[in-house]
């Protein structure tokens, strides 16, 4: 039986990565990918608490978090389909015609 | 479960390793099979130089591509040109684990015929078939070869447009199951033998119907071969794979075409059980009795298989924009139907 | 119910036509009606009294609780009949100058009346401000729609010169608020004089301090007067008659004078100190300021500047004199603002040094001049000298000294709009005034300018009438700030 | 227990996934020390049936792949929404007290379902053939 | 099957869910080159008709439906009468700036309907599950909208960073929630309240709620989480923008309000001071930042920075009447922001062809009504008495100070004193000649959906200014129902 700690401090260092990748990376895909990673550490949390508490409410959680996941990732890859059309780039940083 | 846990496991790798091997051999002579039924079928002979009959060609075969130049194109991108076989022929050996191809028997804790009896077999099958498609994807990504990255979005466009519709069919067979465990799933389909089995007994005969053809080109087989149509994109995404690397996609495909068999019997076909039910009498030893399901099991898996080739022997190729379309104009639709109906019908049973 | 005459002029004004005249005989037709209502006022008023007349007090809002509540007392009656008088004067003097967006400028104008006469008669603090915050926009969106040059700007710099305090003093009513939980004036006042000693004195002086800095600005007190000149020099004529000097004043001695009294003693020195460096300042720099609104400007600041010495001496006298002086200077000023106004339509200038020997071609309008320059400088029987009189000799009284600096303010006044006049009127004729031939003073602006000129002479000689009832509230007030200042000293007397 | 005999379940198959992987890690690792090299500039090549090779490969491909995997995405999310239905489906009626609850609820769902494919399908999307639904 | 009376319980949603996806069926089936009006039309009438719904929900009785997920109150139809009115003017000035050219109309019109769906649902859920489902709703179909100009190179831009950052902030909330799951097992927001008091281990608690915070905190723009607002209302087209300025910021308020007094009040001692931080940072960087900008939908989001931090300023009140003024306030300044954004997008077009505040210049001399309007809006968005944003920033800070937040209260106002300069300078430069030569050819006469926009809005802003009495009471209503265990801290 693997404690719940456990659990926990894996899905807390996955979500550490998606947030440093978030703030590290470039690429808008593999930033796009980060928030996915993010999303699922906390599905990873959900689960784990689920079971702890008995409650299938975390593990409902779980199956809209995908949901939510999927809608994102569809939404999100139209508009980065749309902006290479306009800009060419996966760049983040020359996305940028809009400062201060 | 009083056994020792390494007894357990010492049994439990024996076991995996039994399996695999059996799966890789069956995977050599399905190849085999095709060669000589696509032959009978073209009105020729097909291998007749190994061995008798040819019986020894897989395996000459096998030795000839292990011994091949192992080639690594100069614009490849390496890390995942040479992970993209190894996922998908990984992918195709992992779904056997949670097949039942036989009556549950425990031998010091161990399940003889099934690998890993998990509650939510289904799921894991789906889950797999999906990781199946990076192989493909990667390939073709990965080879830096336009051939290659057509073949791979086509199939992969495929795959992912299909499974689709395979999951939906599967949907109906978990309603009238109430259960993801592919064990329960066979036992409800144990009592009266063929007229319980989920294709005629559970009216699921149209879920199998779409199960059949999306499995046809979830496998990227005749008449859903578009990914490796060899009149335009050479062989598709494996164009630059050589050696043992091409051979893995091959016993991949093939792998999962006995997957897909397996699944089907399983799911629509009564699994091991026997057609006639309870109507022949029990005879024979245990030995018999344990092997007898196996038996029936194998058999099923054959006739699919046989359908595979028999299907690619006949039919031509689709029009790639015939393919989507079929899949997402007719197969969906078709398949939510099937849940509605399924649902409604099993409502009104139950009262 | 006077307020709101304007303000619903301003909607038919809004629905009116832009043709022709109409406008403007509309809009002069509800500012002599608000006039006449206003002087309703002083015929019923009861004299002598301290406290609240013609009370109007109705709930507005439950929670927090706000009333409607509206009234008058001797300092803010004459204070609104000023205001109902420049309303017309203003309409005339912009008769010709406003040819353009008349509806625009007459819609907004009547809602600064509005808003003004507010500001005088609210007796709920939350009103109160909503009226002072109210008469900032029609104020600054006009002198951007009709200032001269650096409209814009000068609209900006003065609604933040003035809103930024005024979000202070939002703060101090708040404040207030929720330490006694009304907005009413009365009752607050009640309150902070029986309970002064719940209350942190450091507490209040810092509100009171931001009712005091709100108020300043617009008065202006000496360093935070940056805003007055562009504002006078920008603004078209009906509205620097109206922008300076009496809201700030009036609610420096209403609210910090009502509701303070004992902060407003402790900080008296500065502000007298302020308030004579104001005089100095505004005299010398009017002096050299050739542009005429300019040099209007300053001379207001000066003039304003005694307004604020007056109230902080504490005295009956003193007081009286201060809401009298308010009276003169907006009457004068605005009167001296319209002539200039007048000077600029027919000549297309207010550069000083450009006029010259103009008394011969035009003596009406040089008798004008003269009559208001001389009001404003303070001559006896003339309105401005009881004001002037009256807030220093009651300074003389308090700080000698101070008081003394300040009559040599009013010597430099006299000095400076002497020169004024000499340079417009007398001596050579220039250029431009040989070269343009213009008509004298015309009807219409005589009609604005006798009735000021008279009105002035009026307020010079019969001031015991006008103080009369002034002197009733500003007697209370008095008494307040003296009974204030008692107990804190005897609190502090006690601790020590 | 229980749980420990669930965990147990799953030992099994990670042994199969760890052979499958393996083999196929080995597979490859074999395959490459057992068979020759002879490299020659043009063997190692981008393959184009013997054509002298044009450009890269990894350049633009059309929209609809996009649009297919998005749409995937979409679906099959939306499919796993009926796969704990369907376990509980035969238990509804026991459950919620009304026989058609679970069957209405579903009918609701897929109703929007529907409503989504409806709307991809008239505009276009699904259609390979021609450039309609090139967004 | 639903029963009757639990299906009224969202009843606003199914109209407009109805409403939408008619809309969003109706849209392919129209010829290629038909107007897409009549279907905003559509949408309007459904519109109404939530509206009127949702009014009518205030003489049910105040319960829970479906499981305890959703719960109609004061509170929640307050919130619903202002996101379904922001809906209103946002789909009368589309119509008003949409040419024949426009692409993807119909779309947009199923998005503002669906989206609002999901800001409703925001409003009326107590159940955490439920707050993110309707936060994810209505977060996608603003994405979607924020791209709506997908050709121009600003559109997709500010799509994918509202995308981005706006995911990221998703996942924070979640994972806020999944440590609240944690620590109490539940996610119904009443429950948890019970649940906190008596817990052993409020550490995870106290990081779920502070993942909450900066979750929402980006939803609401509030700093350090605003980084994303300027260019997405750059970006966005101005109609769009007076929606997503305001509807899902109204909603996160919602929310967060729920969430933090109805299921947090035990650990205020916490919270507290963040939003503290916060609401001084948001209204300090807003202000600061709109000082400098010279286009005006991005001076306006720094504005809405600001703003969410004037709201943000009733929340550390902790008292009903910090709920209270922040409801109204939600409420004015949507009345008021919707207002000058619908000025803008007829001005602009849905191309926007006006960006900067020169671009302005003269707007009252070449349209009298919108110069009118603007500054009108502008002025209450300064907050100057009787206008809606006056009473907005005083209630707010009238609540601060009542609960003893002298310095907070002060930094407000001194920032509401720098924002009058921005905001002024719009207004002086409508006012300005010579009209600038965009205006001299550009601006569409003005069309009835416009003017029913501009009334609308107009009107709620007047409304609020002065006779806000009737409208603080519904919030207070609604304030009351969250009832508030143990956080009442008010020093009278």
């Amino acid at each position: 039986m693997v404690p719940i700690a456990y659990y926990l401090v894996l899905s807390a260092i996955l979500f550490s990565i998606g947030v440093a990748a978030f703030l590290v990376k470039r690429n808008i895909i593999t930033i796009f990918m980060s928030i996915e990673l993010m999303l699922n550490a906390v599905n990873l949390t959900f689960v784990a608490f689920a079971h702890r508490w008995h409650q299938v409410s975390g593990q409902i959680f779980v199956f809209f978090v995908m949901v939510v996941a999927a809608a994102e990732a569809a939404v999100g890859l139209a508009i980065i389909i749309a902006l290479f059309r306009t800009r060419a780039t996966l760049n983040v940083d020359q996305v940028d015609l809009m400062k201060l | 479960m009083q056994v020792s846990i390494w007894i357990y496991l010492l049994l439990t790798v024996l076991k995996v390793a039994v399996v695999t091997v059996l799966l890789l051999m069956s995977v050599a002579y399905t190849v085999l099979l095709e060669r000589k039924l696509v032959g009978r079928i073209q009105n020729r002979w097909g291998p007749t130089r190994v061995g008798p009959f040819g019986l020894m060609q897989p395996l000459a075969d096998g030795l000839k591509l292990f011994l091949k130049e192992d080639l690594l194109p100069a614009g490849v991108y390496r890390p995942l040109y040479i992970l993209a076989p190894v996922i998908a022929l990984s992918c195709a050996l992992i779904t056997i684990s949670v097949i039942p191809f036989g009556r549950q028997i425990y031998v010091k804790g161990v399940d003889l015929f099934q690998i890993a009896d998990v509650n939510i077999g289904l799921l894991v099958i789906l889950g797999i078939t999906s990781i199946g498609v990076y192989g493909v994807a990667l390939s073709g990504w990965s080879s830096n070869n336009k051939y290659s990255l057509l073949g791979s979005l086509r199939a992969s466009a495929q795959m992912i447009s299909y499974e689709l519709a395979l999951g939906l069919s599967l949907v109906g067979v978990v309603l009238r199951t109430g259960s993801f465990r592919l064990r329960d799933i066979v036992d409800i389909q144990a009592s009266h033998g063929l007229l319980s089995w989920n294709v005629i007994g559970g009216l699921q005969f149209v879920a199998f119907f779409i199960y059949l053809i999306s499995a046809f080109a979830e496998t990227n087989r005749t008449p859903f071969d578009l990914s490796e149509a060899e009149s335009e994109l050479t062989a598709g995404y494996h164009t630059e794979y050589s050696s043992m690397k091409f051979a893995m996609f091959f016993m991949a495909e093939y792998g999962n075409m006995i997957m897909v068999g397996c699944v089907a019997t399983v799911l629509f076909l009564g699994g091991w059980t026997s057609p006639f039910g309870n109507l022949l009498p029990e005879w024979g030893g245990p030995v018999v009795q344990a092997l007898l399901p196996v038996f029936w099991f194998v058999i099923k898996v054959f006739c699919f298989l046989f359908l595979y080739v028999w299907v690619r022997g006949t039919l031509p190729r689709f029009r790639y924009d015939q393919l989507m379309g079929f899949g997402w104009r007719f197969l969906l639709p078709l398949s939510i139907a099937n849940i509605i109906a399924t649902s409604l019908w099993l409502a009104f049973r139950a009262a | 119910m006077i307020t709101f005459v304007p303000l619903a002029g301003a909607i038919v004004v809004a629905l009116l036509p832009r043709t022709g005249k109409l406008i403007q005989w509309f809009t002069l037709l509800v500012t002599l009606a608000t006039f006449g209502l206003t002087l309703h006022l002083p015929a019923y008023f009861q004299y002598g009294q301290a406290g609240f007349q013609f009370e109007e007090n109705r709930p507005w809002i439950a929670s927090p609780k706000i009333g409607y509540h509206l009234g008058i007392d001797g300092i803010s009656m004459w204070l609104v009949v000023l205001v109902g008088f420049l309303g017309p004067m203003a309409v005339l003097a912009s008769w010709k100058a406003i040819e353009t967006r008349t509806k625009e400028f007459y819609f907004l104008f009547l809602i600064q009346q509005t808003a003004m006469l507010g500001i005088f008669v609210a007796l709920d603090m939350f009103l109160y401000y909503g009226f002072w915050e109210l008469s900032l926009v029609p104020m600054a969106i006009l002198i951007a729609m009709f200032g001269r040059t650096r409209g814009p700007q000068a609209a900006i710099k003065f609604f933040l010169f003035t809103f930024i305090p005024s979000a202070m003093l939002l703060v101090g009513l708040l404040w207030l608020y929720a330490r006694t939980g009304t907005f009413d004036f009365v009752e607050t006042q009640q309150y902070l004089a029986q309970n002064a000693s719940l209350f942190a004195p450091q507490a209040l002086w810092w509100v009171s301090l931001a009712f005091l800095v709100a108020f300043a600005v617009k008065v202006p007190v000496f360093p935070l007067h940056g805003w007055l000149s562009d504002v006078f020099s920008e603004a078209p004529t009906a509205m620097a008659m109206v922008v300076a000097g009496k809201l700030g004043l009036y609610s420096i001695i209403r609210f910090n004078l009502g509701l303070f009294p004992a902060q407003s003693r402790e900080i008296a020195p500065l502000m007298i100190a302020l308030a004579v460096i104001g005089i100095l300042y505004g005299a010398l720099i009017a002096l050299v300021q050739p542009d005429l609104k300019r040099f209007l400007a300053f001379s207001t600041i000066g003039h304003l500047s005694f307004c604020t010495l007056g109230i902080f001496c504490f005295t009956v006298m003193g007081l009286n004199g201060t809401v009298f002086h308010i009276l003169n200077h907006e009457l004068s000023g605005a009167a001296m603002l319209i002539l200039f106004g007048i000077l600029y339509e027919r000549y297309g200038t207010y550069d000083m040094t450009q006029y010259g020997g103009m008394s011969a071609n035009l003596p009406n309008m040089a008798t004008l001049y003269v009559i208001t320059m001389l009001s404003l400088i303070g001559l006896p029987i003339l309105n401005g000298f009881v004001g002037e009189f009256l807030i220093l000799s009651s300074s003389f009284g308090v700080h000698p000294y101070w008081g003394a600096a300040a009559t040599i303010g009013v010597i430099l006044s006299a000095w400076y709009m002497l020169s004024m006049i000499q340079k417009l009127f007398y001596g050579p004729q220039s250029r431009l005034v040989a070269n343009k031939a213009v008509p004298d003073v015309v009807a219409r602006e005589g009609l604005a300018l006798v009735p000021a000129a008279i009105l002035m002479l009026v307020l010079g000689v019969a001031s015991p009438y006008w103080i009369r009832a002034i002197n009733g509230a500003v007697d209370g007030l008095v008494q307040n700030v003296a009974h204030a200042t008692s107990t804190l000293t005897t609190n502090v007397a006690e601790k020590r | 227990m229980r749980s420990a005999n669930y965990f147990w379940n799953y030992v099994p198959m990670l042994l199969q996934i760890l052979a499958a992987c393996g083999l196929g890690l080995g597979m490859v690792t074999a395959s490459w020390f057992l068979g020759r090299h002879r490299n020659t500039k043009v063997k190692l090549e981008a393959y184009e049936c013997g054509i002298p090779v044009e450009g890269d490969a990894r350049g633009r491909f059309s929209v609809r792949f996009y649009m297919v995997a998005m749409l995937f995405i979409l679906f099959d999310v939306e499919a796993v929404f009926m796969l704990p239905w369907a376990v509980i489906y035969r238990d509804l009626p026991r459950i919620s007290g009304s026989r058609l609850f679970g069957f209405w609820e579903m009918l609701v769902y897929l109703g929007f379902v529907l409503v989504g494919f409806f709307y991809i399908s008239k505009k276009g999307i699904l259609d390979w053939s021609s450039d309609k639904g090139d967004l | 099957m639903t029963d009757v009376p639990q299906l009224y319980r969202i009843l606003p949603e199914v109209i407009l869910t109805i409403t939408g996806v008619i809309v969003m069926l109706a849209e392919p089936l129209l010829a290629k080159e038909s107007s897409r009006k009549p279907l905003g039309w559509l949408s309007v009438l459904g519109t109404l008709a939530a509206l009127v719904s949702s009014f009518w929900q205030l003489q049910l009785p105040a319960g829970t439906a479906f499981f305890g997920t959703v719960q109609t109150d004061a509170f929640s139809v307050f919130f619903h009468v202002v996101i379904a009115g922001i809906v209103l003017a946002t789909l009368l000035a589309t119509l008003d700036a949409a040419t024949p050219d426009t692409e993807g109309l119909g779309e947009l019109f199923a998005l503002i309907c669906l989206g609002a769906v999901g800001m409703m649902l925001m409003t009326s859920a107590v159940e955490l599950l439920l707050v993110f489902i309707g936060l994810e709703i209505s977060s996608i179909s603003t994405y979607i909208m924020a791209g709506f100009r997908r050709k121009s190179a600003k559109g997709p831009e500010a799509a994918l960073k509202y995308f981005l950052l706006g995911s990221f902030a998703t996942a924070f909330t979640l994972y806020g929630i999944a440590l609240i799951f944690g620590a109490t097992g539940t996610t119904d927001i009443g429950k948890i309240a019970g649940l906190l008091t008596t817990s052993q281990t409020p550490i995870l608690a106290t990081i779920g709620v502070a993942m909450i915070l900066i979750g929402l905190g980006f939803k609401v723009s509030a700093a350090p989480f605003q980084v994303w607002t300027p260019d997405v209302y750059e970006g966005a087209p101005a109609a769009v923008v007076a929606l997503m300025s305001t509807a899902p910021k109204a909603a996160a308020f919602a929310v967060l309000l729920r969430v933090l007094f109805v299921a947090f009040p035990a650990l205020h001692n916490h919270w507290q001071p963040l939003i503290w931080w916060m609401a001084a940072l948001s209204m300090t960087i807003g202000n600061l930042g709109a000082l400098r900008q010279q286009n005006v939908k991005r001076m306006l989001a720094y504005s809405s920075i600001a703003h969410a931090g004037y709201l943000l300023v009733a929340f550390t009140a902790l008292s009903p009447d910090g709920i209270a003024a922040a409801s109204f306030y939600t409420l004015s300044y949507a009345a008021m922001n919707v207002g000058i954004f619908v000025v803008l997008s007829h001005a602009g077009g849905m191309n926007d062809r006006l960006t900067l505040i020169q671009d302005y210049r003269g707007l009252a001399y070449r349209s009298p009504l919108l110069g009118a309007t603007m500054a009108f809006f502008l002025i209450s968005l300064i907050g100057i008495p009787f206008t809606g944003g006056f009473f907005g920033k005083f209630y707010v800070f009238a609540s601060a100070l009542h609960s003893g937040l002298v310095w907070l209260t002060i930094i407000g106002l001194v920032n509401s004193g720098i924002a009058a300069y921005y905001y002024l300078r719009v207004v002086a430069t409508a006012y300005s000649k010579p009209v600038h030569s965009d205006l001299l050819d550009g601006i569409p006469r003005a069309s009835v959906p416009l003017l029913f926009a501009l009334l609308l809005t107009v009107a709620a802003t007047l409304i609020l200014g002065i006779a806000p009495g009737r409208v603080l009471a519904l919030a207070k209503a609604g304030a009351n129902t969250l009832s508030l265990p143990g956080a009442t801290t008010a020093s009278k």
